[in-house]
C-alpha cells in the first residue's frame, strides 16, 4: 500500500477501501467464505444449537505486555462462546479506523486477530472497515461477534449454564490470577504510567474450557470470564440471578504480588480489575477436585484455587478477610480511576 | 486519607532531584526532593510521584517485637 | 526485599492473635465504663482499611469507630468545585487532577460531567505529571486543581517551585491544600460530639510529625495514637491505645517505622516556601481559620487562584445539596446510616454528597464494605 | 436513570452499565435470551446453511430524515443477509458511546432500533455497551452482526447468488432512485448544510427481496445492497468478479430531481451516492419483466427500473450518455467531498 | 419552474439532432483541413462535462479537444500547499477550505494527510462559512485557504469586508486566488501548442464578461466562444463555432443567459476593493506577470500572507514531482495518456500530481470519464 | 472551473444582503451582495455560497431558439 496511514477515503467504499481489504484483511483472513466478498458468508448449517454474543474492544494503548486489540478481540469473543458450553466456530470482525492510524500498526492487530483465531480453531467470515475523521475515534476499535456451536455432547440434559443449577454447597473456582489484565492497561495510561512486569493474561480459554468439560461432565454449573468489573463485579451479578449468596476467602485468592502492589499504587482493588483470560466456575461440591486438577493440568490454569463457596442467602457477595471479619462485594461502582488519596 | 505505597530505591537520577523506585517488580520515577538524604537501597514511602519519607527499617522490626510482646500474650 | 518489612504486617496469624487480646482488653474496658467506648479515625484511609479489613465490625459493639474528616475530596468545597468546572470549560485551559476529584459534586455537577460536556479535564498521579503536561503542550494553560492534607501539599509546593525554576509560563496551581490540625480541632471542639480517643492520620504524620497531636491530649485531654495501615499495624495501635487507656492522655505512635516525632524537616520547609496559611472552608465544618494553604506571594505567576479569577467573577454561590448530611457525617455527628439519601439515591455509582464520592469517604466505605449482617 | 448523559462510567462493567441494560436496553430489546444477560445467546439450531455478516455505523448527524443510526444499523445488516438470498434471523448490537452523549438520544435509537427489528422479523440476541473518552467517538457507533438462514426453498441447485450464474444479456435491475440517502446525509454536514426535501431511503428490505424471490425463483442471479460507494462501485465491483461487462443507459436510471440538483450544488455525481434501502439486481433476460413486476408491486420498490444489460468484455462498466457516448465507471475514488469548483 | 430554463438543455432528442448536425459540420471543416482541429477548453468544468457527456469522444477524430489549466486547484503551487499545511498544523489554527483542495498534494503530502496526523483542516462550501466558523470558535484562528479563479474571487472580497465590518479579529483570508485571462496568455504565448480555437470559461465570464476574452482573437488570431455546461449548451457553443470558422476570429457567446458583454460590475466592483493583483506562481505555468489576487493593504489585518509569515519561514522550497507531466498537461502540450504514471501509480485513488486530484483535472477527468474504446 | 448552480429566489432578508434560494426543493441561504438588483423570483446562478449571476430567462428562450433554428436542421 502506498499510504502509510489510514485516510477517510479508506473507509468511502470505494478504491481505497478495495485495495485495504485485498492487501491487507484477506491477506491474513483466509476463510474461502470471506475471500468471497459478498455482503453475508454463507456456511454449512451447523450440528447443534446456536451460541451468540458480541463484544466491542476499545482499549488503550492497542499494543500492551502480553497481547494487543486484536489478541482481545478475538480471545474475548471466542472466551463468551465457551463459558456458554459452546464451541467457538465463527467470529465477524468490525473495524473503526480513526483516519491517521498508521497501516503498519493495523497489520500488526490483523495479525494478532489471525494468529488468536488460528489458536482458538475459529474463522473470521465476515468484516467491515469503517473510517472516522481523527478527533472521533481512538486509533481503533473493534467489534467482533461469535457464533459457537452447543455441541449434542456438551448439552444433554440438565447440563444448563446459566445459573440455575446452582445450589448451596457447590464450590467457586477460577483459572488463574486475579486482574493481570486490568493492571496491565492501567499501568500504561498516559498520566499514572509506571513500569511493571504484570503482562494481560488475555488468552482465548476455549480449550481450557473444553478440557474442563471433558474431565466434569454435567457438573460444571456455571462460567464467565471476569472481564470489564472484575471477579467481584461478576460474582455478585450471579448471586443475584440466584438469590444466593456466595462466600469468598481473601487468603484463597490467587494475586500476583506485583499485582497488588500496582493495584495499591493506584487505588484499586484486584477484586475489580479486568481478567482477560481466565474463567469463573462454579462446580458441584463433589467435581470441586477434578474440575481444580483439570484446570491446573492445563497451560491456562495452573494458577487455578477454589475461592469459595455458595451458600443460602439473598443475592449477597461475602468476602472473609483473613482476620476473620466479613464485607459485602458489590458491583464496581464508578469509572476505576486511579487516586492518590 | 493519602495512600502511599512503599518501595525501594535503585537509582538516584544525576542532581538528586529524582530517583527510580521498585516495589514488587513495578517500577517507578518519583521526585526525591522531600528526602534528600535518601540512598540507594532505602526504603521510602512514596506518595503524589514523591518520595515523603524513609521507612526506618530498624524501628520496624522493634515495633513487630513490641507488638507481639505486648499484644500476642493471650496466645 | 520490602516482603520482610510488608509480609509480617500482612500476616494473618499474627493479626488474628492481637485481635483476640485487643478485643478482650476493650470488652473489659467498655465493660467497667458501662458503655461502648467511641474512637474517630480522622483519616479516610483508616476508614477504608478498617472497614477492608472487617476490623470496625470485629470490635462491635465494645469499639464504636467513628469517622472524622479525613478525607480531602470530601472537605472540599462545592464552591471550589464549582470553580474548577468554570476553568476547566474555559477553551484553551486544562484542569489536571487526582481521579479522585472527578466525581465529587460541586453544586452545579461534578469535573467528569464537565469533561462528558467537552471540558478538558486530566487525570493525574503527581503534580510533576501535571508540569510535564504544561511543558508538552505549551499552546494550553495547565491548571493543576491540588487536593490534599500534608502529604499532598509538599508535593505541589516543590513543583510549583520547580516550575519557577524552570521558566514553566502555562502551568498554574488551584490550591486546595487543608491543614489537618485545624481539622480536627474544629470537630474536637465542638460540642455535638462524644469520642474517647482518636486514630491519628499516619501519612500526615510523617509530615508533621507525632508531637503535632500533642494539642489532642492536652488540650482535649483525649488519648490519641499514629497508626499505620497494614492490618497488623492498626491492630497494634488500637491494642497499644488499650494498654495505655487508663494513663494520663497522650499522643503514642504504632507508626514508628516513617513517623518522627518532628516530622519531615524538608517537607516542612519546602511547604514554608510556596504557600502562606489563610482560612479556608471545610465542606460540612465551614471557614476554619489558618487552615487551609494558598501560593506565597512570590509565586503569583503560577497561582491560578490569581490569575483565573476573571472565569468564576460571575458564578453563583453554591446551594446547599438537599438531604445531604455530610457535614454532620464529615463531624461525626452521625454516620451515613443516618442519612435516609444512603443507598436510596445516594450510592457510589450515583454520589450525592461528597462523602460517597472518594473511596475514602465515610459514606463510601459503608456502602462498599457493607458490614455482613 | 438520573444521569442525563453518558459518562465513562456507563462502559466500566459495574453499576451504572448494569442499570444502562437493565433500563434502557432491555426495555427496548425483549428476546428472552438476550434478558437472560449471559455470555451468549443460546438458540435453536437452525434449519440450513447460515448467513452471517456484519457493519458498523458511524453515520454523522445521527438522526437524519428518512431514519436515524439505529434504522440503519438494523436494516443495513438485514439486508446484507437478505440480498445473499437468506432469511435475516437474529441481530447482535455492540455500541460505542462516547461520553457525554444524552441518553435521550440513545434511547431514540434503541427505540428505532427495535421498530426497524420488528418491521425485519429479525430478533436482537446479544448486546454489547462501550464508552470512550469524549473526543474519541463521534456520540455513538454502532456494530451490527447479523445471522440468516437460506432456507432450503431458497437454496436449490444452482440458486448460488455470488455472480457465477451472470451471462450475457442478463438484465440489471434497481429497486428504486439512485442517491436518497447519501444526498441526505450530505446536506446535513456542518459546513455545507441546506435543506432538502429528500429523505434517507433506509429500509428493511427482507421483505421485498423475499417478494422478488417468490416470484422468480432460482432466476435472480445476483443481488447487491449499493451502499457506500453507490451504484457505480457497487456494479464495478460485479463487473470485476464475473469478468463481464455491464451496460448502464443514464437516462433509464430513477434519479429524483432534487437529489439530482443536490448532487450538483455538491459538485457530486448520484451514482457514487449511497443508498440504504435499494438492491442491485441481475436476472436472466426472460426473468425481466417478472422481476420488474415483483419489485414495483412492493411499497419499498415502485420506481424500480431496469436499467442496463450484462454483455460480453472484461470487467468494464459502461454508461450510455443521452448523447449516445459511453464513458468508463470506475470504483468510487477518494472520498467524497463536496466541491465548488 | 427551474424546469422550464434547465430541461430543455438536457434534453436527449434536441442534443442528438445537435450533435449529429456538428459532426457534420466539423467532419466537413477537418477534411477541408486535411487534419484534426484542436479545440482547447480552458475550463476544467468543461473538460468534466464533455467526458461526462461523451462528447469529447463523439467529436473524435475530428476535433480534439485539450484541456488547458482552467483548475484552480490544479494549478495552485505546491509551496502554498506546504505553507497552508504548516499553518494548519499550528496548534490553535484551522485552516477552513473547499473540499477540492483537501487532496491536491504539495511537496510533501496533502492537507488530507495533515489532517490524518492531527492538523485541524475544516471543508466549508463558502467562505461565508468559514466566517461563521470563525465567529463560533473566538478561541481559534481560522484561515481561509482561498483558492478559485475570478468567479469564486469575489464571494472572498465579499467575506473578508464583512469579517472587518464586524470586527471578527481571528478570520483570515490566505487567497490563492487567480486570474484567468493572464493564464490563457500563457498558455497560448507558448510556441509548444497547436491550437485552433478556444473553448472560453462560462462561470468565470458571467464575472469578467465576454469582452474580457477579445484578446484571444485579437492578439492571437483564435476564434473563441464562451459555453454554458448543460449537454445542449456545450453543443451549441460547438456549433456556433464551426458556423463561425470561416469568419474573421472572434469571441461568441454561447452563454447568454448568464454572461453579459461586461460581465458583473458589482463583481468587479468587490473584487477591485478587496484585492490587488499580483504576480502568482501556477503550477506549470510558472510566474505569470498580474495573475494573482492578494488582498489589499486594507485588509492587512485579515492577510494570512502577512499574518502568519511566521509559520513557513524555515520551510523548504517545493520539489517537482518526479515524473509527473501535469505542467505539460495543463500547458495543453500533452494530455495525460502521454504521462507514464497516468494509471499506472497516479490515479484519483492515489494523486501524483495536482492534475489527478480535482475532479476537474485534467488527469483525473481523463480517469474517471475513460473513454470507452 | 467553477462549479454553479441555478436557483430560483424566494426570500430576501431584511438588509438585502443574504437570500434564500431554492432548486427543484432543495433551499439554502447564499450572499446577495454579487448581484444588488436581484428580485424575489429571479433566477440565478449560484457559486460558493452567493449569488453571481440573474439568469434571463427571454435571453435563454431567444438562444435555444436560435440553435434549433441554427443546428437542428438536418432533421
Ligand atoms: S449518604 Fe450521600 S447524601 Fe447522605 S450524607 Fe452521605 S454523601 Fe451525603
Ligand atoms: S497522470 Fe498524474 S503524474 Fe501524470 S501528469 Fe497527471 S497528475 Fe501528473
Ligand atoms: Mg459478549
Ligand atoms: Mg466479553
Ligand atoms: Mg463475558
Ligand atoms: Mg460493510
Ligand atoms: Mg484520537
Ligand atoms: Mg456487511
Ligand atoms: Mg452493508
Ligand atoms: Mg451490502
Ligand atoms: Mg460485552
Ligand atoms: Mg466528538
Amino acid at each position: 500500500m502506498k499510504q502509510e496511514q489510514v485516510l477517510l477515503a479508506h473507509g468511502d467504499g470505494g478504491q481505497l477501501t478495495h485495495q485495504l481489504v485485498q492487501e491487507l484483511f484477506l491477506r491474513y483472513f483466509n476463510f474461502p467464505a470471506l475471500q468471497a466478498l459478498t455482503d453475508a458468508a454463507l456456511l454449512p448449517p451447523p450440528a447443534g444449537r446456536l451460541a451468540v454474543t458480541t463484544d466491542s474492544f476499545v482499549v488503550q494503548p492497542l499494543f500492551f505486555p502480553g497481547g494487543d486489540i486484536g489478541t482481545l478481540a478475538v480471545a474475548g469473543t471466542v472466551n463468551d462462546l465457551a463459558v456458554s458450553g459452546a464451541k467457538p466456530m465463527y467470529l465477524t470482525a468490525g473495524f473503526i479506523l480513526e483516519e491517521g492510524l498508521l497501516l503498519v500498526d493495523l497489520e500488526r492487530v490483523v495479525a494478532s486477530m489471525a494468529e488468536t483465531a488460528r489458536d482458538a480453531g475459529v474463522a473470521i467470515v465476515a468484516g467491515d472497515t469503517k473510517v472516522v475523521e481523527r478527533g472521533r475515534g481512538d486509533g481503533l476499535y473493534i467489534n467482533t461477534a461469535g457464533i459457537g456451536v452447543v455441541l449434542p455432547d456438551l448439552d444433554g440434559e440438565g447440563a444448563s449454564l446459566d445459573g440455575s443449577r446452582i445450589g448451596e454447597g457447590d464450590a467457586v473456582l477460577i483459572s488463574g490470577t486475579l486482574g493481570d489484565h486490568g493492571l496491565t492497561i492501567m499501568a500504561q495510561r498516559a498520566g499514572i504510567a509506571f513500569d511493571t512486569p504484570v503482562q494481560s493474561d488475555c488468552a482465548p480459554l476455549s480449550s481450557l474450557i473444553a478440557a474442563l468439560q471433558e474431565n466434569c461432565l454435567g457438573q460444571v454449573k456455571w462460567m464467565r470470564d471476569p472481564t470489564r468489573g472484575g471477579v467481584a463485579t461478576t460474582l455478585k451479578e450471579i448471586a443475584e440471578v440466584t438469590a444466593k449468596d456466595i462466600v469468598i476467602d481473601e487468603q484463597a485468592l490467587p494475586v500476583r504480588d506485583a499485582v497488588a502492589d500496582g493495584a495499591a499504587i493506584l487505588g484499586l482493588d484486584p477484586l475489580y480489575l479486568a481478567n482477560e483470560g481466565k474463567v469463573l466456575v462454579i462446580v458441584a461440591p463433589e467435581a470441586r477436585d477434578a474440575a481444580l486438577a483439570a484446570l491446573q493440568a492445563h497451560p491456562l490454569g495452573r494458577e487455578a484455587a477454589c475461592i469459595g463457596h455458595v451458600s443460602g442467602g439473598s443475592g449477597q457477595v461475602y468476602l472473609k478477610t483473613p482476620l476473620g471479619g466479613h464485607r459485602i462485594l458489590n458491583r464496581l461502582m464508578g469509572e476505576s480511576l486511579p487516586r492518590i488519596c | 486519607m493519602c495512600l502511599a505505597a512503599p518501595a525501594q530505591i535503585v537509582r538516584i537520577e544525576e542532581g538528586g532531584w529524582l530517583a527510580e523506585v521498585e516495589s514488587f517488580g513495578n517500577r517507578r520515577s518519583v521526585g526525591l526532593t522531600l528526602v534528600p538524604e535518601a540512598k540507594v537501597g532505602d526504603y521510602v514511602i512514596v506518595h503524589a510521584g514523591f518520595a515523603v519519607e524513609i521507612i526506618d527499617e530498624e524501628a520496624a522490626k522493634i515495633s513487630l517485637a513490641t507488638w507481639e510482646e505486648l499484644l500476642c500474650s493471650t496466645k | 526485599m520490602l516482603d520482610e518489612i510488608i509480609k509480617p504486617l500482612r500476616d494473618p496469624v499474627r493479626g488474628r492473635q492481637m485481635l483476640a487480646e485487643i478485643q478482650a482488653r476493650w470488652h473489659t474496658l467498655a465493660a467497667r465504663r458501662g458503655r461502648p467506648i467511641v474512637l474517630m479515625e480522622f483519616c479516610g484511609t483508616h476508614t477504608v482499611a478498617l472497614a477492608r479489613t472487617g476490623i470496625r465490625s470485629l470490635l462491635l459493639p465494645e469499639v464504636e469507630l467513628k469517622s472524622g474528616p479525613g478525607c480531602p475530596v470530601c472537605v472540599t468545597d462545592a464552591r471550589d468545585l464549582d470553580r474548577a468546572i468554570a476553568l476547566a470549560s474555559v477553551p484553551g485551559v486544562t484542569v489536571a487532577t487526582f481521579g479522585d476529584l472527578l466525581r465529587v459534586p460541586g453544586s452545579r455537577g461534578s469535573l467528569q460531567e464537565a469533561r462528558a460536556q467537552g471540558a478538558d479535564v486530566q487525570v493525574v498521579a503527581s503534580p510533576l505529571d501535571a508540569l510535564q503536561l504544561a511543558i508538552a503542550h505549551r499552546e494550553r494553560q495547565v491548571v493543576f486543581l491540588a487536593a490534599g492534607f500534608e502529604t499532598t501539599a509538599p508535593a505541589t509546593a516543590v513543583t510549583v517551585q520547580a516550575a519557577a525554576r524552570q521558566g514553566v509560563e502555562n502551568f498554574f496551581v488551584y490550591s486546595l491544600h487543608k491543614m489537618t490540625p485545624p481539622g480536627l480541632r474544629a470537630v474536637l471542639g465542638d460540642r455535638e460530639i462524644g469520642i474517647d480517643g482518636v486514630i491519628l492520620p499516619g501519612h500526615v504524620s510523617l509530615i508533621v510529625g507525632r508531637q503535632a497531636w500533642d494539642f489532642v491530649a492536652e488540650e482535649h485531654q483525649l488519648p490519641g495514637v499514629v497508626a499505620g495501615f497494614e492490618p497488623v499495624e492498626l491492630l497494634a495501635a488500637l491494642g497499644l491505645m488499650a494498654l495505655h487507656w487508663d494513663e494520663e492522655p497522650q499522643i503514642l505512635n504504632a507508626y514508628e517505622r516513617v513517623v518522627r516525632e518532628r516530622g519531615n524537616g524538608a517537607a516542612q520547609q519546602a511547604l514554608a516556601e510556596s504557600f502562606v496559611p489563610v482560612d479556608a472552608h471545610w465542606r460540612g465544618l465551614g471557614l476554619l481559620p489558618g487552615s487551609g494553604l494558598a501560593l506565597a506571594e512570590r509565586y503569583r505567576q503560577w497561582d491560578a487562584v490569581v490569575q483565573f479569577a476573571d472565569c468564576w467573577r460571575d458564578l453563583e454561590p453554591p446551594k446547599p445539596i438537599a438531604g445531604c448530611r455530610c457535614g454532620d457525617v464529615l463531624r461525626g455527628v452521625c454516620t451515613p446510616l443516618d442519612c435516609r439519601l444512603f443507598g436510596q439515591g445516594c450510592s457510589p455509582a450515583t454520589p450525592v454528597g461528597p462523602c460517597m464520592v472518594s473511596q475514602e469517604g465515610t459514606c463510601a466505605a459503608y456502602a462498599r464494605f457493607a458490614v455482613a449482617k
